[in-house]
């Protein structure tokens, strides 16, 4: 959990994200006694409709080298800019079926506004400036490109 | 003189060039590429995408550097 | 998880929130699929440094019955003001030891900003509204009573 | 005619108290019920604390009715 090493690392997993993981994650900073509030964002698949029929996943791809380059930049801002302790990104790749997580954010800090503040400015970063793409897969085996709102 | 250069293509781009890497008369510039680009793939010219070089976004039209790594990106979706 | 319902229910739980209670509740999601983003806040105890002594754990009481009423009026308040599919509030009693989780604060929803909103609402009426008393325990055996700020 | 009335008190009024649980003569209303209190324990003159009624949070002065749950409630400070 030494967070403050500030060196690039991988934000992606292959598949979706699972609970176990997240309580795994959550767990590892109890020895971190100096952490008064957590907050957390978890991006789940939904079954949207669309024309050419229901979604039942996404199969996500990145330009991996700029996504992790540019996930490091946030993250430094992100760590400039509020008093955290700590802060986890990680991202699926690959297929994620409906009702399953593929975007876990979480930040930690002494106090809650820091945590929950950076939490809401690094989900809207990571949406809008990794260069990665969810293909939605659809129940009649079509697909449509995820667009970003 | 002029080489080959190397394109990389991602999610609905890389659906309409039929593939995820491009090998490409070099150009000059970013606004030359696109327009080459375009003309051998119609569609093009009815998505939006940007151009990253050497893995950072660029801005306007931009000199294509020996040995870039060129990049077409589709409006990002991840989340 | 027919979160529609309604009816207070009991927000209470006896001791620290475990990660693995947290990764139920999030596993119990997987099956609405008009999630698409959830927001958790989880509150973990402080090792504070105070006049007395060092902060070891936590010790909750509430004036329960009006602490539920209360927190069934927000969680009313809520629902109205957002639209979410899912919210869960859970908060301890007892004895919670320094880096352990007090509070866990939980909502989904279709696009994200709602259950970001409302979590960040619900954690601050939580934290003003409920009859919930922390008494600090120091490792001089000593004790205070937590402030919130 | 006026009876005991229970009075509930929590955190650190409970401890001032010395006990969670006071049986107490029976007020007019809150203001002469505060000032008994702190009558008889002085402590509480320097304690901020509210008093609800019946899971009520009660503003100014209020009577208090006849078989009334009184609270004395210190600031809160969950989560």
């Amino acid at each position: 959990m030494s967070e403050k090493k500030r060196t690039p690392k991988n934000i992606f997993v292959s598949g979706a994200i699972s609970p176990e993981k997240i309580a795994q994650s959550i767990a590892n900073h109890s020895s971190k006694t100096d952490i008064g509030g957590h907050s957390i964002f978890l991006g789940q698949v939904r079954a949207d409709q669309k024309e050419g029929g229901s979604v039942v996943a996404i199969d996500y791809t990145a330009y991996e080298e700029m996504a992790l380059e540019k996930a490091f930049e946030i993250r430094e801002a992100i760590f400039a800019k509020y008093p955290l302790t700590c802060m986890h990104i990680y991202h699926s790749l690959g297929e994620v079926k409906v009702g399953e997580i593929c975007l876990f954010v979480f930040t930690s800090s002494k106090h809650r506004r820091a945590a929950m503040d950076a939490c809401d400015e690094l989900v809207e970063r990571i949406k809008a400036e990794l260069p990665v793409w969810g293909k939605e897969i659809l129940d009649s085996d079509g697909h449509v490109w995820k667009v970003n709102t | 003189m002029y080489n080959k250069i190397n394109i990389k293509a991602f999610g609905m781009i890389a659906e309409k060039l039929g593939n995820t890497a491009l090998e490409w008369d070099a150009c000059e510039d970013t606004d030359g590429l696109r327009k080459e680009l375009e003309a051998r793939f119609p569609d093009l010219k009815e998505m939006k995408y940007s151009i990253a070089i050497n893995k950072t976004l660029i801005v306007g039209n931009v000199r294509l550097p020996e040995q870039a790594e060129v990049a077409l990106l589709p409006p990002f979706s991840g989340g």
